[in-house]
Order: C-alpha cells, then structure tokens, then sequence
C-alpha cells in the first residue's frame, strides 16, 4: 500500500454555511460522493485548504457520532477565514486530517464533566458535548458553562437555548459579559460565573476553552474551588502549518501542540514552558 | 590601537558610573579570534569585556531602535560607516539624537578574516593593528603583514573614516585613503545586457533569502518590511529566480538615496552577494543625475528621491 | 537565421501604468476618437505616476509582460501638482537600475501624455509595441512556474 | 575496499552523472556549494564546508507537491511527483550526519513521503575530512571528521588516490557499476584510512578541548534552563536573520505557501526560520515568541535539548557554519558554555 503524502489534501464540499454571529460562520462540510470526510476523535483538527489562498488548522466541532458530515465554526481572522467567510455553500474546499490527540475520553468515562468555554471556544467543546451526550450512559452529570460578549457573540444558538437544557442530567449556564437588552439572563465574566456555581471537584472533569485570558482566570478559579491540574483539561491554539508536527513551529518546549496536543491536562502545561 | 582598548573602557565605565547613561553598547571578543561582536553593557562588571579591534566591525547603531524604547540614555561607539548609518537613522526619524551618547572611533580599515584565510593565516590567537601594519600572533609566534592587504573591500573605498557625528571624539583622527568605489559598477556598466543579466542571474540565484543584508543594514528600518507583508505579499517565498530577483532590486531600491554604502550587506551575506554594488549603482546614477549626494552626512538634508527639481533630467526620452 | 515558431508568432504584451488624470483620460480620448492602437497593451489606471512602485513594473514582467510602459501628466502639470517630479526621479533610477540588472531599458519606458494628446498616446502605444517586438519575448524576469 | 586514481575522477563524475543527477562541490564566482555536475565544471574537492550544506538535496529550499485548478467554486487538486535519481558526491561527513538527524523526524509517523521519496532516490558519497577546520567541533557530537556511518558509499583522500568504501546495498549497487573505473585498494589501505580517521579525530578533539566546546551534560544541564539569564545575553544581539538557520545542515522548519497564476496554481513547502518574527504570529495578531530572546531560546532548546527528547540526538553537528557566518557572532558553542553542562 502507498503511503499518502501527509500534507496532500482531499477534495471536500461546503454544504451547509450557518452565520452564528457577524464574525463566526458554522460550515458543513462532506465529500464529493456526499460522505463524511474522515472518523475523528473529539478535539482532534482537520487542515482547510482554500487555494490559492492558503491553509489553516481548525477544530473540528461536529461530534464523531455525526456519521453524515463535519463541521468547522471559524471566526474571521485571517486570510484564510477572510476567504471562507465570503463563499458559498457548494464551495470546494482541501480538507485533510484529522490531527492531534483529542480529548482523552477513557479517563472521562463515569465522571460528571464541566465545559467551560467562551465566545468560539465552544467549538472544540462542542463536538465532546454533543458526543458525551450522544454516549449518555458513559457519563455522569453534564455542566456547560459558557459566555461570550454579548448574547450576539454566541454559537450554536439552537443547541446551547434548546437542545443541550433538555438533555438528561444536563445543565446549561450561560453568561454575558455585560448587561444586554432583551438578555434575562447571568451577566458576568466565564470565570466568576464558574466560581459562584461553586462546581464541587468531586470525581469530575473541568474542559475549558476560550480566549487565553478566560482560561488564565478559570484555571485560578478551579484551583480555589479544589479541582486539582490532573481533573482541568484544556486545548490549546498556535501557528500551525503542517499539522504532522514536522513544520517545527506549534512547539512548546518538546511537545508539538499539533501532534501531541491540543488537548493538555493543566497538569501537563504546568510541567511545560510557558510558551503559548 | 592598544590605547584606544583602554580608553574605550575608561570612557564606558565613567558614562555609566555618573549615570549619564543607561547603557553602554560596544564590542567584545568571542572563542575565536576573528570574533569580535556587539556587547550591551549596563554595569561596571561588563566593562572590563569592551574590546577595540580591527575586527569590530558590527555597526551598533541599528541596537538602538530596540534599545531605546526603555531606556533613557543609552551610548554607543561608532567608526565612520557607522556614524553614517546612525545619522541615516536620524534622518528617518528612528532614533532620537538626545536619547543616545555617541564615542566616535576613527578608523582606518577592518581586517578580513577570510582574506587572512585565504592568504594561509589560519590558527590565529590575536590579530592586533600596529601602524600600517597587522601583527598576527599564534602558537608559532608573531608575524607581521601589511594592513591594507586584509582589509574589508568596503573599507579600501571608505571615505569617512573619522565619525561625522559624536559627543566625544575618542583618538586621532585618521587620514581616508579611498580607492575609486565604482569601479566594480563601471566594470559591468561596460558589459552587455545579456552578460549583465547572466552575472547577477548567478548572483541571485545564490541567494537564500535570510534577509540578513536587510537585517543589518541602517538604511532598513521600517517597523513592518513589505518582504513580511503577508497580504499582498509581494515577495513570494518560493526559491525561484524571479523571485531572487525581486527581492534584490527591491531592497537595492528601497535604500536608494538613503544608503550610507557601509557594504554592511556585502560583509553579512552568507553566500557572497556582491550587494554593495547594487547600492553603488544607484548612488552612482543619483549623483550624476541629480548631483553627488553622501547619505548620512546630513541627517538634515532631504534624501534625493524624496525631493526634486522642476528641471531634473530624466533618464528616460521625454516627450 | 532561423526563427522559433513562437518568436514568429510573437504579440508582445505591453503593461501601461497610466495616470487617471492626464494619460488614461489619453488613452479614452484616442478610443473615442476612433484612433487605433495596438490591442498588445493593457492599461492599468493610476491615480499618478508616482504611485508606480517598483513592485508593479517587477511583478508585470514576473507575470509575462514583455514591456513596461507608466504614462503620466507632463511636468509641471501634475494634479497633484508636484507627484511627477518625484516620479521623473524615482523611475529614472529605477530604470537606469532594471538596465543595471541585464534588463533592456527600452522595456521600461516612460512618456508624459496629457488627457487632450488622444493621437500622442495611440502614437507611443504604436511605437512602443513595435520596439518591443523587433526585441522580442521577455525572459529576464519572467516567473517560470 | 576500493580505490580511484584522482586523476580519473571526472570520468567516474561523467559517468555518475550518466546514471542520475550528479551533485558536488562546484566553485563558481568563488564559491563552492553543492551543484549540478556538468563537463568543465570546477569541481572543488579540498573545501571542508560548502557554503551552504547539501542539505537541500534531500529537502530543497522549495519543492512543489501539489497542482490545483479553481474554476468558480470547483477545486482539482492533483499531486506531483518527486525528482528522480541523484547522486551526491563528497559530502562531508558532519553534513552526512546532519541528514541523518533530519531522517529522524521526518522518516518519523506520520511519514513525510515527499521527504521520504526524495531520500530514497538519493546515494549520498561521502568523503573524510584530513584536518579540521579552525570552527570544526564534530567531535563534540560524537561524530568522526574522517568517516561517515550514514554514507552509502564512504571515500577517504590518500594524495593520488580516493578509497572508496560501499557502506550499503544502495552503495554495493552503484559501486558495481563503475567496477572499470574502480580497482581493488592494496592491503595496506584499511590501515591508512584508520590512521586518517584517528588523526583527524584526535586533531579535532583537541581544538574542542582548548576552546571548551564539549557538549556532554548539556542537554540534561538545559532542562531548567528556560528562564535561564544566559538567553538575556546572547539574542540582544542578534539581527533576527535566517543565516544560522539556513545554513545549518540540521535546521527543518518550513513554511506551506501558495502560488497562483489564474486558475492554475502549485502549493509548495519552503524553508522557514524560527528566527524570523513571522513565524510563530498567529493570524489574530498573538505571537508566542513575541521578542528575538524567545526566538533565539527556541533555536538552540529546540537543537539541544528539544531534538535530543524527542529523538535522542543533538540537532547539532559541529560544522561550525553558524559561528563562521552569523553577521554578529552569535555562536552555538558560547551556549553550549554558558549552559554549563557536566565535566
């Protein structure tokens, strides 16, 4: 069998584009013969090529028990998403992946679980959530967290308002930065919000993403409520060009974020430089 | 040149321990003998380091763009390229003139180590300058050669020898002894286009695009370079000649005028890039069209392809 | 002498720089004026000649031209009032330099052609492209990819 | 063990270059680097360190791996193939060694088949190093000046003759194609070629040991050197240039890039430089390594103790490019020191 350069990418169709907020886009994305591109785990990133403008790494935000497609929710930040922000659906992308290690879903099995996530911080969050609760049974109590600027700035509206509150043993608490008309809502930054909860560690995980800031702040707020670094997982976010950990720049010390992250235990970035 | 060691020591120490500056930047000496380089010095320990050789040729007036956003004061020594290269900084509005303390250096030539090598001086422990000539010390012993024979090319042309600008004049003044600079344009000037375009075709393609001729150079300090740009980005990163060739016209152009011909660039290009001569050729074509220009000598006159006369020539047939 | 079947064939590609304000106003003027020029050129309009970076005539010839031409208000009647000036200096150094390079300079020319010289501007399109085509194609800077 | 009389060597090179690409250290305008053979070529066998290593033989500076066509919102996207056979002809063996060290990672899952392809189609000819160079610290790696184990052929310069050693299957096959310009080496060559590699490794030895260039502990001695004020020091100088970087027979990064004419278009993968600002700058405008004092840590932790983690080996191989090319001298060896490993 030949072995695939790892850096050539599959022909992949846009199907389905969802605006979430004026910056964020949700893409739908399947192979030409209609079928999902590839099996992923949970936190795992897939490289999107838009030639000739470029590519870039995004997390996947679609669970892995969605059989039918994959999907990306990118914020306008680059070229790349400058791009992507303009098509339309019907759009052929490069598509190639998955990569990364993904959430380490063993250690998770039985325990409650805490998702601590802001403004698009929610999409690596998203595929774990929508898998724990495609998998019920493995997991015990589900708490979402999550906030973002304005009631504007948040994603997957439908999700986190209606079907995520309605699922077993599920709770959704969510959180605007500051006060919003028409927002009945918590108001207040991610971080306190999960401090007044008061979120006992007891055999429970904490998995956050966010702005760096959000994270520097909530990782405090799990230290003062007991959660030791080994219960506090998070994924992180740096340049990337190969995504096979050969490029040489997404490193922080001897670990490649691309290859042997991006999920880390607090535990495990404390024993890192703090280059990221 | 032995006292010259001391005296630069004595100037720094006393700079810093009267606390009229910050920090002292000059030149140190590294494992070998041929490295000489920038050393940052801030306190009385690193004093005894600072070191006059004739292998001090890092022009350190480009450390002041970092340097000087936080500090107050801060020294440096300079040679007459350098003194150039300061005041083109200057010119462009980059450093302020208030904020730094310059020791100027009379120079009379930098040696190059590879012509040493090449000459068979290898194994050397100290190459110390004594009059016209260079005494090279080694396990062998002491061997004496004439200076001028190892200088840089950069420094066979030099015209400014003694700094144009600086606060305290450290030594005597020293007489230039320039040989003709464009000779080595005059010699492809002479050529014909397709001959012309071979050589800096091989030229170029050498190049592996480190950047480090724009790097050094005192003429290139744009805070964001149009090369990093990366929308549009003008300068495609592929190794290709187009591409060889668009960077180096490009940078050639955009130090046009502004150019202190330090031949910083030739000396740093890891593959041999005769890039001064790209330089010259411009200051050539701009002292003949629109009269001879120094930049650098001046910080206040204004760079001749930012200015014009209504009846400039042209180089082109008007019509 | 014997001549490839593409030199034979050959249509130079002729990149015009000009100036919204004098030379592409020209170039309208000899359209309407039913003045015929050699469909070889493609104009670029400029707000003035001295916004022509060096960057434009290089990627040109990266990308095929096999002539440059920047055509802007003659001196001294510079909507801007002085942009040609500076322009005169800056594209005479830089084509003295493409020269230095091994680049023919009559592959980088300069005119100044007002938005009343219609004839003026199809004249020197005419000439241009003919001078460009007894050169023949352009290699020097070509991209090659 | 075989031998060539100098003198025929440019019809071994015609005859290499026959049976693939030939590439040797070729003198042009002064300089040597490695080149496409060609008759009349000034092949120049005596340098030590071309100016830029070979490197880029197995990974060029730029290399196009794929086509695309964009046509409205559909996308072709079509690989393309690896240049064929090559030969390299004395290769040096710190340079040898530093493709060995680059196999690591990229031989390393998942397979970099481009690396891997263009690896395979190669037969690298080393040639022993007689005497050091004054920057030479190979040593301090472990590696030998006069012999290289990762060559597939190992040659060694006896004055009138070349040794000639296949080191391989891949080397046994090319060195059977040249059998008529070959003949058999006398008896006492083995002894010459071991007296060759001891003297050049003793000579060397002892310039490392006079300069205090030894690398054991250094590795374990940077561990907690992250926040170390060795790194205050050394980067305040540096130009922020791509010279040690590119230069360096075991430095890999690379940069993924576009280039498009129309519809048409290549992607292609090119050497990149940690010390360059823009290589870490996220797309946000955040940058990791915002200061040239993180850039200048992460070239020498990635070399000395990053690489070393994850592949036990330096990324280092002595041949002294960086301390005889960086405009400002910022050496290797002057961390190697300041990290102080064990004596």
């Amino acid at each position: 069998m030949t072995v695939l350069n790892p850096l050539l990418p599959q022909v992949a169709k846009i199907v389905k584009i969802k605006a979430e907020t004026p910056t964020i886009k949700t893409y739908r994305v399947v192979m030409p013969d209609g079928s999902k591109p590839f099996e992923h785990i949970p936190g795992q990133c897939a490289m999107i090529s838009v030639p000739p403008v470029g590519e870039a790494l995004f997390s996947i935000t679609s669970s892995p028990t969605q059989e039918e497609y994959m999907e990306f929710s990118i914020v306008k930040t680059g070229s790349v998403t400058n791009f992507l922000h303009e098509v339309e659906e019907g759009f052929e992308i490069g598509i190639r992946g998955p990569y990364g290690n993904g959430f380490p879903l063993e250690s998770f099995k039985g325990k409650d679980i805490l998702f601590i996530g802001g403004g698009i911080g929610l999409a690596p969050l998203r595929s774990l959530i929508n898998y724990c609760l495609d998998k019920r049974e493995e997991f015990g109590k589900i708490d979402i967290v999550y906030g973002a600027r304005t009631p504007d700035d948040m994603i997957q509206k439908d999700e986190i308002f209606k079907i995520w509150p309605e699922a077993p043993d599920t709770e959704v608490h969510l959180t605007v930065d500051t006060e919003w008309e028409g927002w009945e809502g918590r108001v207040g930054f991610v971080p306190q919000c999960v401090e007044e909860i008061c979120f006992s560690p007891e055999n429970r995980i904490a998995v956050t993403c966010g702005p760096p800031i959000m994270i520097k702040f909530v990782l405090q707020g799990l230290d003062r409520l007991g959660f030791t670094p080994e219960q506090i997982v998070t994924t992180l976010e740096l340049r990337m060009k190969c995504g096979v950990g050969k490029c040489g720049r997404c490193n922080i010390g001897d670990k490649y974020v691309c290859k042997d992250g991006p999920v880390f235990t607090y535990a495990q970035l404390l024993n890192m430089p703090p280059e990221y | 040149m032995k006292q010259l060691n001391e005296v630069i020591k004595e100037v720094a120490a006393q700079s810093l321990s009267r606390g009229e500056v910050d920090l002292v930047i000059g030149w140190k000496k590294g494992d070998l003998w041929w490295q000489s380089y920038p050393a940052f010095v801030e306190g009385d320990e690193g004093v005894a380091d600072l070191i006059w050789d004739p292998f001090c040729v890092p022009n350190l007036s480009r450390y002041l763009l970092e340097e000087l956003d936080d500090k107050s004061k801060v020294a440096i020594f300079v040679k007459g390229c350098d003194a150039l290269g300061f005041n083109q900084l200057l010119q462009d509005k980059r450093v302020e003139r208030e904020k730094v303390y310059l020791y100027g250096i009379p120079c009379d030539g930098l040696v190059d180590p590879r012509k040493l090598e090449a000459a068979g001086h290898k194994w050397l422990s100290e190459v110390r300058r004594d009059g016209d000539e260079l005494v090279l010390v080694s396990k062998e012993g002491e061997q004496r050669v004439k200076a001028r024979d190892f200088m840089y090319d950069k420094c066979l042309t030099c015209r400014y020898p003694n700094p144009v600008t600086y606060d305290q004049m450290l030594g005597e003044a020293v007489e230039a002894q320039p040989q003709e600079r464009f000779a080595g344009v005059e010699e492809l000037e002479k050529i014909s286009d397709d001959e012309r375009f071979e050589y800096w075709a091989r030229q170029f393609s050498r190049c592996i695009r480190c950047f480090a001729c724009r790097n050094v150079c005192p003429a290139c300090s744009c805070r964001e370079c149009i090369f990093d740009i990366p929308e549009p980005r003008w300068l495609g990163k592929a190794k290709e000649l187009s591409e060889d060739q668009f960077y180096h016209i490009i940078r050639a152009y955009h130090v046009a005028g502004r150019c202190v011909d330090c031949g910083e660039c030739t000396r740093v290009c890891p593959v041999d890039l005769p890039l001064q001569e790209l330089n010259r050729k411009f200051i050539k074509d701009i002292n003949e069209l629109y009269g001879e220009y120094d930049a650098g000598v001046d910080p206040e006159t204004e760079a001749p392809l930012v200015t014009y006369n209504t009846n400039d020539p042209a180089a082109f047939t008007e019509s | 002498m014997s001549v490839s079947a593409e030199e034979q064939a050959f249509e130079p590609l002729i990149i015009v720089f000009g100036c919204n304000w004098c030379s592409y106003a020209g170039g309208d003027l000899a359209g309407t004026s039913r003045m015929s020029y050699p469909p070889n050129v493609r104009v670029i309009r400029v707000p003035c000649s001295s916004r022509v970076s060096p960057n434009f005539v290089l990627r040109a010839f990266q990308r095929g031209a096999d002539g440059v031409l920047v055509a802007g208000c003659h001196p001294g009647d510079c909507h801007y009032v002085t942009g040609n000036y500076y322009a005169r200096r800056r594209l005479s150094a830089l084509r003295r330099f493409l020269e230095f390079i091994g680049i023919e300079p009559e592959r980088f020319e300069v005119h100044w052609i007002s938005g009343s010289e219609g004839a003026k501007f199809a004249k020197v399109m005419g000439e241009v492209t003919e001078k460009i085509r007894a050169l023949g194609p352009n290699r020097k800077m070509r991209d090659v990819r | 063990m075989k031998k060539i009389n100098k003198e025929k060597l440019p019809a071994l090179w015609e005859r290499l270059a026959d049976e693939a690409a030939l590439y040797l250290p070729v003198e042009e305008d002064g300089v040597v680097n490695f080149a496409p053979w060609k008759e009349g070529a000034a092949v120049n066998l005596d340098v030590i360190n071309t100016m830029v290593p070979p490197k880029h033989l197995v990974f060029p500076q730029s290399e196009n791996y794929l086509r695309f066509h964009v046509e409205g919102s559909k996308l072709e996207i079509e690989p393309l193939d690896v240049d064929g056979p090559y030969v390299v002809f004395g290769a040096r063996p710190c340079d040898v060694a530093g493709i060995a060290i680059i196999d690591k990672l990229f031989l390393d899952e998942p397979c970099d088949t481009l690396y891997k392809e263009r690896r395979d189609n190669g037969t690298i000819i080393s040639l022993g190093c007689n005497e050091p160079e004054e920057t030479c610290f190979c040593t301090s790696f472990d590696l030998e000046p006069g012999f290289s184990p990762d060559a597939d052929i190992s040659t060694w310069d006896l004055g009138e003759y070349l040794l000639w050693e296949p080191r391989n299957e891949k080397g046994q096959a090319l060195t059977a194609k040249l059998d008529d310009l070959l003949e058999a080496a006398d008896s006492g060559a083995a002894q010459a070629v071991e007296k060759l590699r001891q003297d050049a490794a003793s000579r060397e030895a002892a310039v490392v040991r006079e300069h205090g260039w030894e690398v054991q502990g250094v590795k374990e001695a940077l561990e907690d050197k992250f926040d170390s004020e060795i790194w205050d020091e050394i980067y305040r100088r540096c130009l922020g240039c791509g010279v040690c970087t590119y230069l360096c027979p075991t430095c890999h990064c690379f940069d993924v890039q576009d280039y498009s004419k129309g519809q048409e278009g290549l992607r292609f993968r090119c050497w990149d430089s940690c010390m360059f600002g823009d290589f870490t700058l996220m797309a946000h405008g955040e940058n990791p390594r915002p200061t040239q004092k993180e850039r200048v840590r992460q070239r020498f932790m990635h070399k000395l103790l990053y690489y070393p983690s994850n592949f036990e080996v330096y990324a280092c191989v002595g041949c002294g490019r960086c301390v005889r090319k960086c405009p400002v001298s910022i050496d290797i060896t002057q961390v190697i020191k300041a990290a102080g490993g064990v004596e």
